[in-house]
């Protein structure tokens, strides 16, 4: 079952989901906050192509609804009002430095090869074409991960976070071609309720602690300081 | 019929609880229902379990309380009769005591309420002790009496002693109770079930033996504040309310004895000799250290404390020598250490009730805590100084009264060391011996301490000059544990063939020869090895002084007798100063066994505030300072490390998530 | 049927409708009417439950068996106590000006809600609606987390959100796992995610992804739980947000975390021959309760310290499931009730002592017993009860689990009594001082309703005491559903 | 029938010699002194003398200080009662056996301590204070040197004891030995004899048991030092019929019980004479050395009991 004899549409699923993956490293080297925002509606849009080729492929139409919504949300809504509050929060000049780039660059590269090397008796059993990409969705997971923990600004967190919600909506279509429709339909509600909760954050951290900055937020500990 | 008796007594103990919450609105009416209550409750107790102690009664119950496939099970048999009527017993002279003792504390900052409630639960818990016969319902009855006793040492609040006393000793009450179920629970593992009837009958083998009995050790011995052990007893009983104290001293530490035997000769079957060495030793080390601490003391209720941890250190080396013997196969022998030491259960109840009673009566009259600051006492309070001395000789184990004749026995136990087989074993038997003399001695010369500063000579301080005499609640109770005491001294014959029967129980083979010559002999092994007449000797006594006095008293009448005052080598009148105090009486001791305690004493020179100088000496325990508060220095050395983990920082926290995660998934993938 | 229907129904009713007069001022009374019509229908269910059996809704959507049955009511009844002690409560808040009229409306709403997603978990068949629910009640207490708008309560609300966010989404990955490890065996496409159509195949289902789906789906619900490593964000909410809620958040939401993990182990522990998931979850367990238990120590907030208590006791519970075995299974499932019962108790107290002292800092609450009585004794009562003393419930079931290890792991008793041992001394050392000792003069007593406490610690007597035999047999038939074999 | 006769007999007998063995030792001592010293019977005028005095009471005193004489002496008394003076099977002796021979004396100290106490004196303080100090260190030496001896004679009864060592052959037991130097020491500090305290000075710094009887006069007095000879002849009696006890008479007929007597009398004057060379050979000791020479009596017995355990056990 080597590349060769895949259709050429699987083929083209395949790349599709290799770009996600490069689109979750550019958006954890990414430091200006407009342009991490546009990558992550790159990223949104990328998704949106795979799952339409994937229903196109293997004829399950239901996907063609979450494509929809992935459409909907993940490109157009969520982008936008992150803009907006960018633009209210006027946060579009400052740069976040992001402490050891390389290093960050390195710990990416290990994680794919790890979650490829947990993803192994997944790929075996899986008689779907899109069984390889299930490594990689694991991997848009965890960059997701690795992301919030390097980034200080909270919007960078946020963009984190909504970039690991698309490495799960990229593992469901891609591990059993998208969950049942009930299921998605909720999936799709929270990450709606939870990007219009952050925007609620950002005013609030604003108001309460002046600034955007994560490792502001430690006025709850134990430790003697 | 014994065991109804017992559950009524239970019953009422827990109507004095619960009944006067109905009453909260009149102090005397809820007085009235709580003491009675308690009162009826002691005396059905005294009758149901000196039924079951007399006529061997041996009846078991279950009740459908508990956990589903482990019903509630009683049991009612002559050893648990014996120490039912100990319990009663002093609460019956507690509910006495009680009426006019609280008094003050109606004044008080404190309700009288939580007093009464957690008195009728702490009596119902150890009653309900006696009778539970098995874990589930041994641990509730055992942590209800741990709980109510909290709360009745932390029962004044409004002082800081008292706060911190009542949390050490919750604290240690909550692990000694881990520690008796961890013993439980290695018993259940065998037996798969947790009543008493089928722990007996698993075989162990001597390793999970003796791990059991080493957890049962500790967890009882923590109960009853033997010497590693036995930090929370000095702070917790002197705070509580000397009826509550009398309470704990005299009869909960007994309760942990009988958990102790119940555990060791009825639930573990085989006992080993080398078991028997550890108590013997722990045993010695808590009576001379409990007598060299009490010594030092200046509170009488923490030096009566103190010698609680040094007669609790006599009844375990009587129970250690009876395991020595019954380890190495002399049965009989084992029955009398055993005697031995029930009989010192009975007769520290007794004095140490009457003692605590007593100081319960000079501190509300003279409301002075501190002895330097007494004296001069027995004019104020003839009929307590009378029975305070009763209990003083009963204490020091002199002869006609009832500390000696437990003493005595032990002496004699430790003397037939010679017939074992293991001499090394024999020498170690009469060192401990030895130790038990000195400790005797030493507590005859702490009580003649307290007795003389306390009651005798001239009054340190106007309050001590200005206390009078005891309710009557006050007197009768005293009165009574005093006659108490002189019968059991004098007439010990009785009681011993009684706790022959509990020892026949236990033990494969009693003492009885050591009552078969009538009752005025006391003969342990054989007429001519050892004989005690008790009557006879009381009654030389007597008549020896008789005819003394007889002898004299026709000279009596050319003799005038002069009152003058005290011959002062005609330097001016004597004051109360010039008097030895309590710390310069045991000066000669803290000098020879100086490094037994942490003695800090500090003098200033004489200045213009304190001319005569300023001495002042402080006493604290080795044990507290070098054990106990290094654990908490350590804890709370861990608590701040593990902290380090809630730093604040929300990317960290997501680190910990992120690692855990990825090791999870590597372990997985294996 | 009706009753489910109904238990469901009316708290997403309420919900909409407070969002709309939250801030009215008899808000409270409608709300603990609400709250009672719940408890009610709840009821009506368990009594359908216990006359016949487990109940399957027609569309296989919801499913109620023994397992979740009594934690339905449980939720219901603490939501209802919790309703009782709020009106008060948040009247005085309001008098004070800590909340104004929008805040209280988003409270009253986001509190039903909050119990509507509770009682959709408990009872929902299919496990992605188990994942919505879930993710919806984290959503609906963090507003509430951040009601007071301070920058502490700020910085809990942000970290509650990130960190529960994060371990959720883990556990939705789980669950893909779990339907895709399904779809193999389960050929028509809708009942692959139906847990009752699950658990009749789970033998067939293949081991290694359902091990790896157990990884993501305990880190996941783990966080929820407040499992040690993952712990972080407990403390802060308990300690920022209003204590109505975080009575609810760490009496009921902490369980229903652990009966999702439950759930799926009932699921992956047949499929797998070797015990891999059981010594996982014993590991966090034992974790979680040793390091619980030394922090306590370092307390200085009271709901920081009670927090740090359930993360201790939810440690004991995984733990006791982990053990596995009917014994630890019963004693678990026994001190789920008996932990929510103590712990709804004691936040309600501890409201009321923050109030009398209008700080929430253990150094400057001093004298409760003396100044209010009630609130004083029913504090240190439910202190006493949740250390694990006897006469109450926990040491039911801490004797239960105690014996079970006994049985299994002879060698793990030592750790788990010195941790027990360690708990205490740490809550015992910040409580007394707090009930005992003279007020600071000015303190005056709060107008609280005693009820709920007494009702709630009268029932972990009575658990204490005797277990009663209906409440028996249902833990028994849960156990035989987790575990295999019971214990009656 | 006739041994109740008998122990009567001896224990009056007991009380009227006890004087003399003080008087005798006293009187040695001051020949050896060269001085002309009062003659052996003096004690018995001072005792009359004192029976006939005024007793004068301080205000201070309470009922305790007027009490304790009685209980003392009589104590005192009853301990000679049971100790086999020239007889060994007198019924009076099983009353008690040694342990509780060693309580009556704790006893009679016990409330003598607390008259010392009661009158509320410096001195009375300082001497109840040093006697109890003394008492305590000295009594685990006693219960071991009688712990040795027991362990040999299988008993504790003075009777059985005795008559056990007349029974079987005069050997020499190491641990006798041992016991004996260890039981000597305690003697001579439980009466208060010279190197612990010395029985005629009334120095503040010196005196113990003088201190506690300062304040008594007349009657009390007279009863408080016949006791104290009292005790002397009870510790030479105990010492020597534990350790010689040939000569003691078994039965009840006459030529033994006088033999007994006779020898116990030759007895006791050899130790009386014993005790006074030692006294004018030794000074008194500084108090804070009196618990090593306390200790070195211990040490002794203890050795005594190894030796035996070691030793004669085969």
């Amino acid at each position: 079952m080597n590349y060769a004899q895949l259709s050429l549409i699987e083929q083209l699923i395949l790349t599709l989901s290799a770009m996600v993956l490069l689109t979750s490293f550019l958006l954890l080297a990414q430091t200006r906050i407009i342009s991490l925002i546009n990558i992550f509606a790159a990223q949104g849009f990328l998704l949106f192509l795979g799952t339409c080729l994937i229903a196109q492929s293997s004829g399950m139409y239901h996907l063609y609804i979450s494509a929809g919504i992935t459409l909907a949300l993940k490109v157009f809504f969520i982008p936008w009002q992150l803009r907006r509050l960018v633009k209210r929060l006027d946060i579009r000049r400052d740069v976040e430095n992001v402490g050891g780039p390389s290093m960050i660059m390195i710990a990416g590269g290990a994680l794919v090869l790890f979650s490829y090397y947990v993803a192994l008796p997944i790929r075996e059993l899986s008689t779907l074409a899109t069984r390889n990409t299930i490594a990689i969705s694991l991997a848009v997971i965890l960059l997701g991960m690795l992301m919030m923990i390097t980034r200080r600004k909270a919007v960078a967190q946020v963009v984190g976070f909504m970039s690991m919600e698309n490495g799960l909506f990229f593992a469901a279509v891609v591990s059993t071609y998208g969950m049942p429709m009930v299921v998605e339909l909720g999936v799709a509600f929270d990450v709606l309720v939870a990007a219009i909760l952050f925007g609620i954050f950002f005013f609030q951290i604003r108001a309460g602690i002046g600034s955007l900055d994560v490792d502001h937020l430690n006025r709850l500990h134990e430790v003697d300081r | 019929m014994a065991l109804n008796l017992v559950y009524l007594a239970i019953i009422t103990a827990l109507g004095s609880a619960l009944l006067p919450i109905l009453f909260y609105r009149s102090i005397s009416a809820s007085k009235f229902v709580a003491f009675n209550l308690l009162g009826i409750s002691g005396l059905s107790g005294i009758l149901g379990g000196g039924m079951a102690l007399l006529r061997h009664i041996d009846i078991s119950q279950e009740l459908p309380i508990g956990l589903p496939w482990l019903p509630c099970h009683l049991h009612l048999d002559p050893l648990s009769g014996f120490f039912l009527v100990l319990v009663s017993l002093v609460s019956l002279i507690a509910a006495i005591y009680g009426p006019a003792y609280v008094e003050e504390y109606q004044q008080g900052p404190q309700p009288l309420l939580p007093l009464t409630l957690f008195t009728g639960l702490f009596v119902a818990g150890m009653q309900m002790v006696m009778l539970a016969s098995d874990a589930f319902s041994f641990m509730i009855a055992w942590e209800l009496m741990s709980v109510s006793s909290y709360f009745l040492v932390a029962y004044q609040h409004q002082n800081e002693t008292n706060r911190s006393a009542a949390f050490i000793y919750l604290l240690m009450a909550q692990v000694g109770g881990l520690f008796i179920l961890a013993a439980y629970g290695v018993l259940a593992g065998f037996s798969g079930a947790f009543d008493f009837t089928s722990m007996q009958l698993v075989e162990l083998s001597p390793a999970w033996s003796s791990l059991a009995f080493t957890l049962a050790l500790i967890g009882f011995g923590m109960k009853a504040g033997i010497v590693p052990l036995h930090v929370w007893l000095p702070q917790a009983h002197p705070v509580a309310p000397s009826h509550i104290s009398a309470l704990m001293s005299g009869v909960m530490l007994k309760v942990a004895i009988y958990g102790f035997i119940r555990f060791v000769y009825d639930l573990l079957g085989h006992v080993y000799w080398q078991w028997g060495v550890v108590v013997l030793i722990i045993g010695s080390l808590s009576a001379i250290l409990g007598v060299l601490y009490a010594l030092m003391q200046h509170d009488l209720k923490r030096l009566l404390a103190y010698h609680s941890v040094e007669n609790i250190g006599i009844i375990y080396m009587g129970l250690g020598l009876s395991m020595i013997f019954y380890g190495s196969g002399y049965p009989q022998l084992a029955a009398l250490g055993l005697i031995a030491a029930l009989y010192h259960c009975l007769n520290h109840a007794l004095f140490k009730s009457l003692l605590f009673l007593g100081a319960g009566a000079i501190l509300q009259q003279s409301h002075e805590h501190d002895l330097e600051k007494m004296g001069g006492l027995i004019k104020k309070m003839p009929v307590t100084a009378v029975c305070f001395l009763v209990g003083c000789i009963s204490i020091s184990a002199l002869p006609p009264f009832n500390g000696f004749v437990s003493e005595w026995l032990t002496f004699q136990t430790a003397l037939q060391g010679t017939v074992l087989s293991n001499h090394i074993l024999t020498a170690v038997i009469s060192i401990s011996a030895a130790v038990l003399a000195l400790t005797g001695a030493l507590a005859a010369a702490c009580f003649v301490k307290v007795y003389g500063i306390c009651f005798l000579g001239l009054p340190r301080s106007q309050k001590a000059a200005q206390a009078t005499e005891a309710a009557y609640g006050l007197q009768l109770s005293q009165i009574l544990l005093a006659i108490l005491c002189l019968a059991f001294g004098v007439f010990p014959t009785w009681t011993v063939s009684q706790l022959d029967t509990i020892a026949q129980l236990l033990l494969p083979a009693g003492m009885p020869v050591a009552t078969s010559h009538g009752w005025l002999w006391l003969t342990p092994v054989s007429m001519d090895v050892a004989s005690y007449g008790a009557p006879l000797v009381f009654f030389a006594i007597g008549c020896a002084w008789l005819l003394i006095w007889l002898w004299l008293h026709p000279r009596r009448k050319n003799t005038t007798i002069r009152i003058a005052p005290t011959w002062d080598c005609g330097f001016g009148s004597l004051n109360a100063r010039m008097q030895y105090t309590a710390s310069s009486f045991t000066m000669p001791i803290r000098r020879i066994f100086r490094p037994v305690w942490s003695v800090s004493e500090n003098y200033k020179k004489p200045d213009q505030e304190n001319p005569g100088g300023k001495y002042q000496l402080t006493v604290d325990d080795w044990v507290w300072l070098k054990i106990y508060q290094p654990i908490g220095r350590l804890l709370l050395a861990t608590a701040r490390r593990a902290a380090l983990i809630q730093g604040g920082n929300i990317r960290v926290y997501l680190v910990y998530s992120f690692f855990t995660l990825l090791f999870l998934l590597w372990v997985v993938s294996l | 049927m009706i009753a489910l229907y109904a238990t469901l129904l009316v708290p997403l009713v309420a919900a909409c409708i407070f969002g709309i007069i939250g801030h009215w001022k008899h808000a409270g009374t409608l709300n603990l009417l609400v709250c009672a019509v719940t408890f009610a229908t709840s009821l009506q269910l368990t009594i359908n439950i216990f006359n016949n059996g487990a109940m399957m809704t027609p569309g296989k959507m919801f499913y109620i068996d023994a397992f979740n049955v009594y934690l339905i009511l449980v939720n219901s009844l603490v939501g209802l106590t919790t309703s009782i002690f709020s009106r008060p409560y948040m009247a005085h808040e309001l008098k004070i000006g800590r909340v104004d009229d929008g805040r209280m409306r988003l409270y009253h709403a986001m509190f039903q809600g909050f119990l509507l997603t509770m009682l959709v978990a408990l009872s929902t068949n299919n496990l992605g609606i188990l994942w919505v629910a879930v993710e919806g009640a984290t959503l609906a207490t963090v507003l509430l987390v951040s009601l007071y708008r301070t920058p502490e309560a700020i910085e809990a609300g942000w970290k509650y959100f990130i960190l529960c966010g994060v371990g959720i989404a883990q556990a939705l990955f789980g669950t893909v796992l779990i339907y895709f490890a399904a779809e193999k065996v389960l050929p028509d496409e809708e009942g692959s995610l139906l847990w009752s159509v699950l658990q009749e195949h789970s033998d067939q289902l293949e081991p290694t992804v359902l091990m790896l789906a157990f990884v993501f789906l305990l880190v996941g619900y783990g966080t929820k739980i407040g499992l040690v490593p993952l712990h972080n964000w407990l403390p802060d909410a308990h300690s920022e947000g209003p204590t109505p809620m975080s009575a609810i958040l760490s009496g009921l939401l902490l369980n229903i975390a652990l009966y999702a993990v439950v759930r799926y182990k009932m699921l992956i522990e047949p499929a797998l021959n070797n015990h891999l998931p059981s010594y996982i979850m014993m590991g966090f367990g034992m974790l979680s309760f040793s390091v619980a238990g030394i922090l306590l120590h370092r307390q200085r907030d009271i709901k920081r310290m009670f927090s740090y208590s359930s993360i201790e006791h939810m440690g004991l519970m995984t733990f006791a499931f982990g053990l596995g075995g009917p014994l630890a299974t019963f004693g678990a499932l026994l001190h789920m009730i008996v932990h929510s019962l103590t712990k709804s108790a004691i936040f309600i107290t501890v409201g009321h002592a923050a109030h009398i002292a209008g700080t929430q800092k253990i150094s400057e609450i001093r004298g409760l017993i003396k100044t209010q009585p009630a609130v004083g004794w029913t504090f240190l009562l439910g202190t006493v009860a949740i250390a694990g003393f006897p006469p109450f419930g926990v040491f039911t079931s801490e004797f239960l689990l105690f014996t079970a290890t006994i049985k299994s792991m002879p060698w793990l008793v030592m750790p788990l009594l010195i941790g027990l041992a360690v708990a205490f001394a740490g809550l015992f050392r910040h409580v007394q001082p707090m009930v005992f000792g003279e007020p600071p003069e000015g303190q005056l007593p709060v107008k609280a309703n005693m009820l709920p406490i007494i009702f709630h610690l009268a029932l972990v007597l009575w658990l204490g005491i005797s277990i009663p035999d209906i409440l028996a047999n249902w833990l028994d038939q849960a156990t035989i559903m987790v575990v295999g074999k019971g214990l009656l | 029938m006739n041994g109740w006769i008998l122990a009567l007999a001896q224990t009056i007998l007991f009380l009227f010699c006890a004087p003399l063995l003080t008087g005798w030792v006293k009187w040695v001592k001051c020949k050896l002194q060269s001085r002309r010293g009062a003659p052996p019977w003096q004690p018995y005028r001072d005792l009359l003398k004192l029976f006939r005095k005024e007793v004068v009471l301080s205000e201070s005193a309470s009922p305790i200080f007027r009490v304790a004489p009685y209980i003392v002496f009589s104590v005192t008394a009853l301990a000679g009662a049971v100790v086999p003076m020239f007889a060994v099977g007198l019924p009076s002796a099983a009353i008690a056996d040694v342990i509780v021979l060693v309580g009556f004396f704790a006893l009679g100290r016990f409330f003598l301590a607390l008259a010392g106490m009661d009158v509320g004196t410096a001195f009375g303080g300082m001497g109840s204070s040093r006697e109890m100090t003394i008492s305590s260190l000295a009594e685990p030496a006693m219960l071991m040197g009688i712990f040795t001896i027991a362990m040999t004679v299988h008993s504790t009864n003075l009777a059985s004891m005795t008559r056990y060592l007349l029974e079987h052959p005069i050997q020499l037991y190491p641990s006798f030995v041992f016991a004996a130097m260890g039981m000597l020491l305690v003697a001579v500090a439980e009466t208060g004899r010279i190197p612990i305290d010395n029985p005629a000075t009334h120095l503040e710094l010196t005196m113990v048991h003088e201190a506690m009887i300062l304040e008594y006069t007349g009657r009390h007095l007279a009863l408080m030092e016949w006791g104290a000879m009292l005790k002397l002849m009870i510790y030479s009696i105990l010492l020597v019929n534990l350790f010689l006890p040939w000569g003691i008479a078994d039965n009840f007929s006459t030529l033994p019980l006088l033999i007994g007597f006779g020898s116990i009398v030759i007895k006791l004057f050899l130790l009386g004479t014993a005790l006074a060379v030692m006294e004018t050979g030794i000074a008194k000791m500084r108090f804070f050395r009196a618990p090593q020479y306390l200790g070195l009596a211990f040490i002794l017995c203890l050795l005594g009991m190894l030796s035996h355990v070691i030793l004669e056990i085969n």
